[in-house]
């Protein structure tokens, strides 16, 4: 076996990359990327939440508080934001609760069959998110199969479409692929053999899942969380489409100022106020974290 | 020489290309018009705006406030003789003090209804307010323009005098509307889901209910009410520095012919803005603009409304439309 | 392992809410042999008419191979440029870590049309509007985020001796890093890719802003289509798009196993 | 120590398939009430897949498994109280040492401050009561060890699966823990069975072993049955030192290997055969009259803490020769004639090629 | 077996800390080139920390660490050309077992032909060349362990660093793979360091034993001197088994304790002392002639397999003897009185409350 000789250690190792250089090195791509396509950006944005709008659309490069005093005075908007915030946060964690049996259970299949699922997983991305509102729009009519299902049991009929409800049902759909994907990625701490201990230990399937599944794959269910309150407070095409105009959201706010009325500086105004509420959610997101480590 | 021309896309694109753009080209073989098009006017002056160190396009046709607020960030310049020499021949409402762009075609705001589901024709704005078509109302609300419009039809027809000092009897009188209203937001717009008979009754611009009446095998039902309607103005800009601006200049010359406007009022009953247009459209086609009805139409001045567009909104969002939840 | 399979009240429940999940994709084949113009369901007649409509449409057939190259270069990139990053941030120690993760995952936070405006004027300055390059990195802008947080969440729950294994046997950094850490990063990297592909093939917002005459993608297209006229050719685009998608997975399982990605 | 020698647990035709391979091709096996069974077999013989087959985490191609009579083949895992010690611990790494061995109590439905004290008592008798706030990943490999066989007895299971659950653990500690749980089992009536590769513990600890090779039973019986009269050569060579001598019984019924005749108290007809004899039931240059001496050269020493190897030339052949070391006895050196003596019965004898 | 007594790998006060924990204090250690070293000590003493920390993979809090006369605490981990087993295996799960095996070798750029061959090579060593394709979660536990010991071994890393390698091998095969690694490791003549909670493993193969305790070393020294001459009460008592008795020194110099009069070799000062004897250096009814005797009834037997367990009851305290099994004893019962006789070099004294 010491046919051929074993390399000894060279003294002459090439140059050591230190943590610190290394780190440098390999974060210059993403760095550069956040820098042009996002900070700047978003000071650009800063700084029009403080310049005057002009009657139809024009902006006029002066400073003034005109903006944020309207803003944090206008109740409108503080329901609003309030109002995002709280439907956002339902719509998440319901997609969380139909989306976790789908992941699990992709976890848990193997081979050509998993891949299969996976795809069907993804497939709704494809569609388009306009294209999918529409499949729900024609689904939740008033004369669509669903009412008419209710209906047709004996149960007095609801109005699932041009209102919350409708907006609701949509949304959590069109975000259960990203929740699914999330979830998938942080099931990887999910170790079989845990499992069954905690089984052999007499644990029901269903204590077990609360146990020590669900434990387990936190991260993941944080990540997804994460993600889908961010895409949800985001949309604005499902609720346009399928809120009927009563449903006011602070993206839909954004899309109308921003593309209606031209209000730039409001547009702005109101997205620096998101990107503080969103702040302040991921502020949350790493502390719920770090008490799980 | 390629010219690129933004304007709405869609079914404007379609008839517009049809019935403008490639008589011109084939006028002028040297010549090549790409038609870019957009959804709205508010993205079209976005990318201007973004464009304005080195602009890609030449020609824009959008809302006249929007346009207005182009001028004054200096994206479009002057139109004058040197430009078109149609300019003498326009209507006076094309014409905009402080809007370096002029008006290429009039639309204005008609009643939509559903033939199978409204059986007697109505005649009037009040049929909105039937009881027999409660939910099934769809208005395109504030700040889409048709709503601000609407709102001054009302604001007339409740008693208002002057809507620039105040619209209170026209909101006042559209709070009763809300609660039958189905949607505030009809996608893709207000003509497809009456047509289709997901909602019964609405509003919306003539030109485009003309064309899918006409696509609908009789569904779709358009009618300029008694009380009379208000003009939508679209304008037509050359872009200050845009890389073919010459050709544009043709273009645009060519756009405001006579001919042209009377071949896109043929194609899209847009209603020509050349007062010389008129005379070379056939009567079948001008019944179903308003061109016949410059009379009953209200006189909007659109600049002045753009200072009290926020102020309508407002009162929409608290006055009118929690009233439909 | 037997006790893993699934219970049938699970499996019930997770079809079920694959139903719910797939109601409007699987909606989206009788729509599209609709004979109707507008999207209804049911349709009152079947045709074709909309398929043919769509292949004779060049300019979204022009757009959809843009969509298809903009999404196959963002995901590599993403995937080049968040690995490492991702690797830094759960593998190496230094002060201000936590900040910098967060800065680089913030562009997430931001509602696509904030971001697709913000970008906009600072693109129009480097004259990065309608061409290639500019989609590219916008896109980055937009993926970037979600590659790095599930690579992260990805990286910090694997098992950590199997690297130490491989430095003992003598393996410099970055060959652990790609003989060992990668393939064990496997099913968080398809999770990222496959997240970014579609995030940059569906994305509308902001790509809306940043197209021009002379570029365009399927997404954009088909909004500004269906933002006019809400026909069934959209439905016809989706259904062909699914169609291709089941197809190329299908081969490349075939020639490639990808199965053994998906797999633990 | 079991009063009646009623059946408690009892596998009957059990075969196990992964894949194409074949694991476990027909296993028959009863464990009386109380008993403790030692499972010995060379390594990836299925000693764990067995375990794992009467836990429910894998369900057999084939046969069925019945406890007390009634048959369990169907029944879900978390209702056949039994515990178990994984190979690999599999402790919940999200939970603290404490809450991992109440974990089991909470499961049935113990109030959890009477959890928490059992869970303290069976820590402290693991020795880790001082770790009770630690984190699986905060502990070294035999306190992990230990914290997983604490889990696994605090329960005081039905059925007790042990499977090397002391492998990481220090002679000193091993012979504790084997103390402990050969107590806590025998007090409370648990049925265990061990899987060892241990064959002190398993000779020492249970009462009765099983000798498993590829999926099969060799040999299931008591220690001293199983070492003193091992049912074939595998087990007599697996199971405790031995010397292997190739030899042969001539037609006339004689014994001969390495050029000598020698004794046995078993008969086989004529044909090649091997001689099994234990290293420490040899003597070197003892007075006392043997069935069986030979001579030899030592060739080799070796200490082994409480032993001493030495490897005898005899012939062709090498016999190794195990005594006690001791201060009395003058040291031999290598190359040394020795006179080796052993008896009848502790020669076994196989027919050739068995193994 | 070493030809120069070269020194190879040296710590320099080396402490670690986990946190507010002080794992390891400070320890000093040299070990020479081509020496074997064991490890021995509790469950939690510091061993595996230690391994890591000569590996690289931890950094020591203090001291530092040489090789050869350099210094190389902070050498990265792959410059450091030594091979690891760990005791968790750490194989790589999308490998098969041959490129776990190989992956070593590719890592030093030999040829992948020259890699999988001598990784055939390797893994017949450790007899699993017939699962070469397996995936690791397709294998037993000890086969697994198998193939992390093969991976470190086909290496030949200047410095072998094993953690616990065999500790889920059975009897036959551990010994097997011990005179492998000892034979490769002295052909090779790589620097090994061995943990084990095996003391058979850690006395027969090793040139050296470090007994660790809390983190410090008890005694560094050869198999014997640990056996023979244990530093400490603590190291007396860890390594082999022994009887431990209470007794006392009275003021003119003779040793007490169970009611009877001892010799021993040592001499300490007067006061209450600890006596270790082993079990297997105690006769039972021996006639020759011993310094100590004492008169016992026996209180239990217990069968190990090669050896025999009598308790003897003398006085207030206990003491175990071992005996190999023989036929030609006639057996002990319980309740015989029976003289235990042992010689003064035996006779281990040790100062009360050390351990
Ligand atoms: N991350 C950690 N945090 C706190 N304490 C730790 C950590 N890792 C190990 N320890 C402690 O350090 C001590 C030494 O651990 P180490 O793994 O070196 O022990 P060992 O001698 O290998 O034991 P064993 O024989 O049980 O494997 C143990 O008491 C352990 O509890
Ligand atoms: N998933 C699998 N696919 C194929 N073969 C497997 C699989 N799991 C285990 N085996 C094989 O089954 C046999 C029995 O494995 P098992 O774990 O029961 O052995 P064991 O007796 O516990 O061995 P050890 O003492 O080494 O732990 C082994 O030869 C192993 O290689
Ligand atoms: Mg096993
Ligand atoms: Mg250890």
């Amino acid at each position: 076996m010491s046919a051929v000789p074993t390399t000894t250690p060279v003294p002459a190792a090439p140059r050591q990359w230190r943590d610190g250089e290394l780190a440098v090195l390999l974060l210059l791509p993403i760095a550069l990327i956040n820098a042009i396509g996002f900070i700047l950006p978003v000071l650009n944005l800063a700084r029009y939440s403080f310049n005057k709008s002009r009657v139809g659309g024009g902006i006029e490069a002066v400073f003034t508080w005109e903006n944020w005093a309207g803003l944090l005075s206008d109740p409108f908007y503080l329901e609003l934001v309030f109002n995002s915030v709280w439907i956002s946060l339902a719509i998440t964690l319901t997609t969380l609760v139909v989306s976790y049996p789908i992941a699990l259970y992709l976890h848990r299949a193997s081979g050509a069959w998993r891949t299969f699922l996976t795809v069907l997983v993804i497939s709704p991305l494809l569609t388009s998110a306009v294209v999918r509102t529409y499949g729900w729009i024609a689904i939740l009519v008033d004369d669509g199969p669903v009412v008419g299902a209710i209906k047709a049991l004996g149960l007095p009929a609801p109005s699932l479409m041009f209102n919350i409800k409708g907006v609701f049902i949509g949304l959590t759909e069109i975000l259960m692929p990203y929740m699914i994907l999330a979830l998938m990625a942080g099931f990887g701490r999910l170790d079989p053999r845990v499992e069954e201990a905690a089984r052999t230990l007499g644990a029901t399937p269903s204590r077990t899942f609360m146990k020590v599944i669900l434990p387990l794959t936190l991260p993941g269910i944080a990540l997804g969380c994460l993600l889908c309150f961010v895409l949800a407070v985001s949309s604005f095409i499902t609720p346009k489409l399928m809120g009927g105009g009563r449903v006011f959201l602070l993206a839909t706010e954004i899309y109308d100022q921003a593309i209606v009325t031209l209000n730039w500086p409001l547009a702005s105004t109101l997205s620096i106020l998101v990107l503080i509420v969103f702040g302040a959610a991921l502020w949350a997101y790493s502390a719920v974290l770090r008490r799980l480590d | 020489d390629t010219v690129v021309l933004t304007a709405y896309s869609g079914i404007f694109q379609e008839n517009y290309v049809k019935a403008v753009v490639e008589p011109f080209m084939k006028a002028n073989p040297d010549i090549t018009v790409e038609f870019y098009g957009m959804p709205n006017s508010a993205q079209m002056l976005g990318t201007l705006r973004a464009q304005a160190s080195a602009p890609q396009i030449d020609i824009a046709i959008m809302d006249v406030s929007v346009a207005k607020a182009a001028t004054d960030e200096g994206i479009f310049a002057p139109m004058d003789e040197s430009v078109t020499k149609h300019l003498a021949d326009l209507y006076p409402q094309a014409k905009a003090e402080g809007v370096n762009a002029v008006g290429v075609t009039f639309d204005n705001l008609v009643l939509l209804y559903n033939t199978d589901k409204v059986k007697t024709v109505p005649t009037s704005w009040n049929a909105l307010w039937d009881a027999q078509y409660a939910k099934q109302v769809s208005i395109p609300a504030v700040p889409d323009i048709q709503g601000t419009t609407f709102t001054i039809i009302t604001d007339k027809m409740a008693g208002g005098t002057n809507y620039i000092e105040s619209v209170e009897a026209g909101i006042n009188r559209l709070a009763e509307l809300a609660p039958l209203v189905q949607t505030w937001e009809p996608r893709p717009d207000v003509y497809q889901p009456i047509s289709s008979g997901t909602a019964a009754i609405g509003i919306g611009w003539n030109a485009r209910a003309q064309v899918y009446a006409d696509l609908s095998d009789g569904k779709l039902g358009v009618v300029l009410p008694e009380e009379g309607s208000g003009f939508q103005i679209n304008v037509i800009g050359l872009v200050k520095g845009g890389p073919a601006s010459d050709s544009a200049k043709k273009f645009i010359d060519y756009a405001l012919s006579p001919e042209a406007q009377a071949a896109f009022t043929e194609q899209m009953f847009y209603a020509p803005t050349n007062s010389k247009a008129a005379a070379l459209i056939s009567e079948k086609a001008l019944s179903r603009t308003a061109a016949g009805a410059m009379d009953k139409m209200i006189d909007i001045n659109w600049l002045e409304v753009a200072k009290i567009r926020d102020a309508i909104t407002e009162q929409w969002r608290r006055r009118v439309i929690p009233l439909s939840r | 392992m037997e006790i893993h399979k699934t219970s049938w009240p699970m499996r019930i429940l997770v079809f079920l809410l694959f139903v719910y999940l797939l109601a409007p994709v699987i909606l989206v084949f009788p729509l599209s042999f609709s004979g109707d113009q507008v999207l209804r369901f049911p349709p009152s007649f079947w045709s074709t008419r909309w398929y043919s409509a769509l292949f004779a449409n060049s300019q979204m057939l022009q757009a959809f191979w843009t969509s298809l190259s903009l999404a196959a270069i963002v995901t590599a990139l993403s995937i080049v440029i968040a690995v490492p990053a991702a690797w830094v941030m759960t593998r190496l120690t230094f002060a201000g870590r936590d900040l910098l993760f967060n800065l680089f995952t913030a562009p997430l936070l931001l509602p696509t049309i904030v971001l697709g405006l913000a970008i906009l004027i600072v693109f129009a300055s480097f004259g990065l509007l309608a061409t290639m390059h500019g989609l590219v990195f916008a896109h980055l802008v937009v993926t970037l985020p979600y590659a790095l947080r599930v690579l992260a969440v990805s990286l910090s729950t694997q098992d950590r001796a199997c690297e130490e294994a491989a430095r003992t046997l003598g393996a410099k950094p970055l060959t652990v890093f790609f003989r060992v850490t990668v393939p064990m990063l496997t099913p968080g990297i398809v999770a990222a890719a496959a997240l970014c592909f579609l995030v940059s093939f569906d994305e509308v917002v902001i790509t809306l802003f940043l197209t021009g005459p002379r570029i365009s993608t399927l997404p954009v297209e088909l909004y500004n289509y269906v933002y006019n006229q809400a026909d069934p050719l959209v439905a016809a685009a989706s259904a062909l798009l699914i169609l291709l998608t089941l197809a190329v997975i299908m081969i490349v399982e075939r020639a490639m196993g990808l199965g053994k990605a998906f797999v633990k | 120590m079991t009063s009646a020698p009623e059946e408690h647990l009892r596998l009957e035709g059990i075969g196990v398939s992964f894949g194409a391979v074949n694991v476990i091709p027909a296993l028959d096996l009863s464990v009386r009430k109380g008993e403790m069974v030692a499972f010995l077999g060379p390594s990836g013989c299925g000693k764990t897949t067995t375990l794992r087959i009467i836990a429910g985490l894998n369900k057999p191609s084939r046969g069925r498994i019945m406890v007390g009579g009634r048959d369990i083949t169907r029944l879900p895992i978390h209702d056949r109280d039994m515990g178990m010690v994984f190979q690999s611990y599999a402790l919940f790494p999200h939970m603290n040492v404490t809450r991992n061995v109440a974990f089991g109590l909470q499961m049935r439905n113990i109030p959890s401050r009477d959890a928490e004290s059992r869970a303290a008592q069976a820590l402290d008798m693991v020795q880790l009561g001082h770790l009770a706030h630690r984190k699986p990943k905060e502990l070294s490999g035999g306190q992990q060890q230990r914290v997983a066989l604490a889990r696994a007895l605090v329960i005081e299971p039905s059925i007790l699966l042990l499977d090397e659950p002391l492998s990481n653990l220090d002679a000193k500690l091993r012979d504790e823990m084997r103390v402990q749980i050969r107590a806590l089992q025998q007090q409370s009536g648990i049925t265990a069975v061990f899987v060892t590769h241990d064959q002190v513990e398993a000779l020492s600890m249970c009462d009765r072993v099983v000798v498993m090779r590829g999926g099969r039973v060799e040999q299931f019986g008591t220690p001293t049955e199983v070492y003193e009269r091992p049912a074939t050569a595998f087990v007599a060579n697996f199971v405790g030192r031995t010397n292997r001598l190739k030899g042969a019984i001539t037609a006339e019924g004689t014994l001969t290997a390495a050029g000598h005749q020698l004794r046995s108290a078993t008969t086989l007809p004529p044909g090649a055969v091997e001689i099994l004899v234990r290293p420490h039931r040899i003597r070197i240059d003892d007075a006392a009259e043997t069935a069986n001496r030979v001579k030899g050269a030592v060739s080799g020493i070796t200490f082994i803490g409480d032993l001493v190897q030495y490897a005898v030339r005899v012939g062709d052949a090498e016999v190794v020769v195990e005594e006690a070391t001791r201060r009395d006895r003058s040291a031999l050196a290598v190359g040394d004639t020795v006179t080796l003596g052993w008896s009848a019965e502790d020669t076994l004898v196989y027919p050739a090629g068995e193994q």
